[in-house]
C-alpha cells in the first residue's frame, strides 16, 4: 500500500477529533444534566409532551 | 462515541436517549463498515497511460477521499442547517432556532476544519503539494472556516442571550450568503493559474469505489446527526441551566431583601404615602 | 422614501462632520495606511518591478485594514455618552441609520483610496493605464467595504472585546471584495492582463448583497 | 399611563427587576427610589421601552412592552433622561439639539413647530445661555451637558417623561429648572416617573413615593399588613 503514512494520519486525524469531540459532548451533556431538572430534558420520555422530540433533531 | 452505547437507562443524568443510542451504535457500525471498504475491499486508483504504457492515478491515496469528500458534503449540510435556523432565530426569536443554529454551526467548524486537514494530506502525494491556492473549493472552504471561527467566538463572548442570538445569525446568514461570492470570486482567480490537477471526475470508477464513496456519505451523515443532536441537546441543557439559574436569581432577590429593613434605611416617607392599592407588590 | 432619505443623510451629515472637526480618520487612520504601503516596501525589500507587480494587492491589504480602524471609530461614536439609547429612543429607522453611518464611512474610505493611490504613484512608481476603470472599481468596493464594515461596526459594538472580535468576522467577509477589487487594479494599473471590467461586475454583486443585507440586518442588531 | 403586573427585566441573565408591580396615572408624578442596585434604573428604561419584561405583564400609554413593535412606539412617545447627556463631543450644542430634533422625525422648517424654533424654545426653557449655543459639547460642564440633555428632550414634547437621577450633577438653579419642567410636564397632563436619591427636594413635587429594593417595590403594603 502506498501513501500509508498520510493515510493513518488523515483517517487518524478525522476519528480522533470526531471521537474527542463526542466524548466531550457526552461528558458536558452528564455534567449540565445534574444541574438541570428532568423537566427539560425531554428526550428521556419517548414521547415527548410538545412531540418536539423528534423536530428537535431536526438536523439529524 | 462509543460512551453513550455503554450507558444503560440507569442514570438519568445524560443527554442520551434509546433512540440516541440506536443511532450511536449504527453510526460506529457504519464507520467501521467504511473502514473495511476503503481499506480491504476497495482497490488503489492505478491507471495505465494508453500510450506509454506507464501506470499513474492516486494509487492508494485515493482512500483519503472515502472519508474527505463526506465530510466535506456533511460541512456543507451543516451550515446550511445553520442558515436555516438562523433565519428561524430572526423570525421566531425561539431558542429552539438558537441553540440548533449554534449546534450546526459547532460541528459543521469541527466537519469543516477535518475537512481542511484531509484535503491537505490528500493534496500533498497527488498535486505535490499540502495548499493549493488555486483550487476554488479548497479556498471557498477555507474562508467559510474563518467566517465560522469568527461566528464562535462571537458566541463564546458575554452578551445578553438574545442580544447574542440575534449577532450569530446575522453573521451565519452573511456568511452563508457570501460564500456564492467567495466561490465565483475564487473560480475566476483559478482560471488564470489554470493548475492542472487531479478531481475525482477523473478517477477509475468502479462500483465498488463509488459504492464506498456513498456509504461513505451515509456515515458521514449518521456522524453529523449524532453530534448534532447530542450538541443540540447540551445547548438546550445549557439554555435551561441559565434559565433555571435566573428563576433562583429572583427568588434569591426576594429572599435577601428585608422590606422593612430597607424602609427604615430609605427613610421614614413612603410606607402606606399613597401608592393607591396598585404597588401591591407580587408573590 | 423621501423622510428615509433624510433620515439617512440626517446620520451621514453627522458623521462627517463630526470626522470634519475631529480629524481622526485624517490624522490617524490615513497615516497608519501610508504606514503600511512603507512597511510593505521594507518586508519585501524590492525594487519598482517587484513592487508594481504586488501594488494593486498591497493597496487593497492596506485599504481593508484601515478600513477596519475608520469602522471602529464610526461604531464607537454611538457608544459614548448614552448615545445609543438616545438613538433608539428617537424612532430613527435602523435602515436609515444603517445607510447614514455606510455612506460617511464610503467617503472616507473613497478618501483613504485617494490617498493610497497617490502612495502608490510615488511610492511604487506605478501607472494609471486604465483611470475609469480604477475609479469605477475602487467606488464600487469601497461600497462593499463600508456596507460590511458597518454592519459588523455594529455587531461587534456592546461587546467587551469588540476591538479583537471584528477583524475575525470582518475580514472573511471581504475575501472576495479583495480578490475582485486586486484583480480590477491589476487590470487598471496593468499589473496583469486581466479583464478589469468583469471583475468590477463582481465587485458590484458585492457590493449589492452587503449593502441589502447589511440595511435589512441592521434593525435585527440595534433593536433589544 | 404605566401599568406594571409582576414584571420581570432581566440584565444579560441577571433579574435587575424581580417582580414590579406599580401603576402610574396621566398626570402623576412618581418619585422611585431605593438603594443603589435595586433596579430603578432598569424600571425607567423598561418603562421607556429599551428592556423586554421577560414575564409579567407591562403596558405604557396603552402599548404592550412584550410587543416589538409596540415597543418602538413607546419609545418616540416618551422621554428618557439617562446617565448620559447623549451629546457628541464634537457637534456644538446646537447642532446636537438640531440632530436630535430631525431624528425624532420633526420637521425642518422654521415656522412655530419647525425644529429651530423648538430647539430655541426649549434652550431658553432650560436656561442654557445663549454664548453655549455654538460652542462644541466638549468644552460644557456636567451641569451644563445636563441641561442640555434636558433640553433635548422637551424638544420631544413627550407623554411620559422618565428621569433618572435629574438633579445629579446641577448647581440650585438648575435643580429649581428640573422642578419647574416636571410641575409644567404634569401641569400639560404629562407623566413623570424619577428616580431620585435626593428625597427632601423630589417630595416636595412629588404626592407619590415608591421604594425599590431587590428588584421589586417594597413599601405600599399598609393595606397588605405586612408592617
Amino acid at each position: 500500500m502506498t501513501h500509508v503514512g498520510y493515510l493513518v494520519a488523515g483517517w487518524g486525524i478525522v476519528v480522533g477529533v470526531l471521537g474527542t469531540y463526542a466524548v466531550r459532548l457526552v461528558r458536558r451533556g452528564r455534567a449540565l444534566s445534574g444541574r438541570v431538572p428532568e423537566v427539560h430534558r425531554r428526550w428521556l420520555e419517548a414521547p415527548g409532551p410538545a412531540g418536539s422530540e423528534d423536530g428537535r433533531a431536526s438536523g439529524a | 462515541m462509543g460512551t453513550t452505547t455503554g450507558t444503560a437507562a440507569g442514570t438519568r443524568d445524560t443527554t442520551g436517549s434509546p433512540r440516541s443510542r440506536l443511532l450511536g451504535v449504527v453510526t460506529l457500525l457504519a464507520v467501521a463498515v467504511l473502514g473495511v471498504l476503503a481499506f480491504v475491499l476497495t482497490d488503489p486508483d492505478v491507471r495505465i497511460h494508453p500510450t506509454t504504457g506507464e501506470e499513474f492515478g492516486q494509487f492508494d491515496a485515493v482512500r483519503m477521499l472515502y472519508v474527505h469528500v463526506p465530510l466535506a458534503v456533511m460541512t456543507y449540510l451543516a451550515y446550511g442547517i445553520c442558515a436555516v435556523a438562523s433565519v428561524g432565530v430572526l423570525v421566531k426569536r425561539t431558542p429552539w432556532w438558537d441553540v440548533t443554529a449554534h449546534a450546526a454551526a459547532e460541528v459543521g467548524t469541527v466537519f469543516c476544519g477535518l475537512v481542511l486537514v484531509t484535503g491537505s494530506i490528500w493534496g500533498r502525494p497527488v498535486w505535490n503539494t499540502w495548499w493549493e491556492w488555486g483550487d476554488v473549493r479548497l479556498m471557498t472552504t477555507l474562508v467559510l472556516f474563518l467566517m465560522f471561527t469568527g461566528y464562535l467566538a462571537l458566541r463564546r463572548t458575554t452578551d445578553d442571550p438574545r442580544r447574542q442570538a440575534r449577532r450569530a445569525a446575522v453573521v451565519a446568514l452573511v456568511a452563508v450568503l457570501d460564500i456564492p461570492l467567495v466561490n465565483r470570486s475564487v473560480e475566476w482567480w483559478e482560471n488564470r493559474t489554470l493548475h492542472q490537477r487531479s478531481t475525482i471526475g477523473e478517477l477509475k470508477i468502479e462500483d465498488l469505489t463509488l459504492f464506498t464513496l456513498f456509504f461513505g456519505f451515509v456515515t458521514a451523515g449518521l456522524v453529523l446527526a449524532w453530534l448534532l443532536l447530542h450538541r443540540f441537546r447540551v445547548g438546550w441543557l445549557e439554555q435551561a441551566a441559565l434559565d433555571h439559574g435566573v428563576a433562583a436569581a429572583i427568588a434569591e432577590r426576594h429572599a435577601e431583601t428585608d422590606d422593612a429593613e430597607v424602609l427604615r434605611s430609605v427613610g421614614e416617607r413612603a410606607a402606606g404615602e399613597g401608592t393607591s392599592g396598585d404597588g401591591e407588590p407580587g408573590s | 422614501m423621501g423622510p428615509f432619505l433624510r433620515d439617512a443623510w440626517l446620520v451621514a451629515e453627522r458623521d462627517l462632520r463630526i470626522e470634519a472637526r475631529s480629524r481622526v480618520v485624517l490624522h490617524q487612520v490615513v497615516p497608519f495606511s501610508v504606514l503600511v504601503l512603507v512597511l510593505f516596501g521594507f518586508a519585501l525589500d524590492a525594487d519598482h518591478r517587484t513592487l508594481r507587480t504586488f501594488a494593486p494587492g498591497l493597496f487593497w491589504v492596506a485599504v481593508l485594514l484601515s478600513a477596519l480602524l475608520a469602522v471602529q471609530r464610526s461604531a464607537a461614536l454611538d457608544r459614548a455618552d448614552g448615545t445609543d439609547t438616545a438613538l433608539r429612543m428617537s424612532g430613527l429607522s435602523p435602515v436609515a441609520l444603517f445607510l447614514g453611518r455606510a455612506t460617511a464611512v464610503f467617503v472616507q474610505v473613497v478618501a483613504l483610496q485617494v490617498v493610497l493611490v497617490g502612495g502608490l504613484l510615488v511610492l511604487y512608481d506605478v501607472a494609471v493605464e486604465d483611470p475609469l476603470l480604477l475609479v469605477v472599481a475602487g467606488l464600487v468596493a469601497g461600497v462593499a467595504v463600508a456596507a460590511a464594515g458597518t454592519l459588523y461596526g455594529a455587531l461587534a459594538s456592546g461587546l467587551g472585546v469588540r476591538e479583537t472580535l471584528l477583524p475575525i468576522l470582518l475580514l472573511p467577509v471581504l475575501a472576495p471584495v479583495l480578490i475582485g477589487a486586486t484583480r480590477a487594479f491589476d487590470d487598471a494599473l496593468g499589473a496583469a492582463a486581466v479583464d478589469g471590467w468583469s471583475w468590477t461586475g463582481l465587485l458590484a454583486v458585492a457590493a449589492l448583497v452587503l449593502t441589502v443585507v447589511g440595511a435589512s440586518a441592521h434593525g435585527a442588531l440595534v433593536e433589544d | 399611563m404605566v401599568e406594571l403586573r409582576a414584571a420581570v427585566a432581566l440584565l444579560g441573565r441577571f433579574p435587575a427587576l424581580s417582580g414590579v408591580d406599580l401603576s402610574v396615572d396621566a398626570g402623576e408624578t412618581v418619585l422611585v427610589r431605593g438603594p443603589n442596585g435595586a433596579g430603578k434604573t432598569t424600571l425607567l428604561r423598561l418603562c421607556a421601552g429599551l428592556v423586554r419584561p421577560e414575564s409579567g405583564s407591562a403596558t405604557v400609554l396603552g402599548h404592550d412592552l412584550g410587543d416589538g413593535a409596540d415597543r418602538r412606539a413607546v419609545r418616540r412617545r416618551v422621554a428618557l433622561l439617562g446617565h448620559g447627556a447623549a451629546l457628541y463631543d464634537d457637534l456644538t450644542v446646537g447642532e446636537n439639539l438640531r440632530f436630535w430634533a430631525r431624528a425624532a422625525g420633526l420637521s425642518s422648517g422654521s415656522g412655530p413647530d419647525g425644529v429651530d424654533q423648538r430647539v430655541a424654545g426649549a434652550l431658553d426653557r432650560l436656561a442654557v445661555p445663549e454664548r453655549l449655543v455654538d460652542q462644541r459639547a466638549a468644552v460644557l460642564s456636567q451641569g451644563q451637558r445636563r441641561r442640555v440633555a434636558l433640553a433635548a428632550l422637551v424638544v420631544r414634547r413627550p407623554d411620559l417623561w422618565l428621569m433618572d437621577e435629574p438633579h445629579a450633577g446641577l448647581d440650585q438653579a438648575g435643580r429649581d429648572v428640573v422642578d419647574g419642567l416636571v410641575a409644567e410636564a404634569v401641569a400639560a397632563g404629562g407623566t413623570v416617573v424619577v428616580s431620585s436619591h435626593e428625597l427632601e427636594r423630589v417630595a416636595a413635587l412629588s404626592p407619590r413615593v415608591v421604594t425599590l429594593a431587590g428588584g421589586r417595590v417594597v413599601d405600599g403594603r399598609a393595606g397588605g399588613g405586612a408592617t
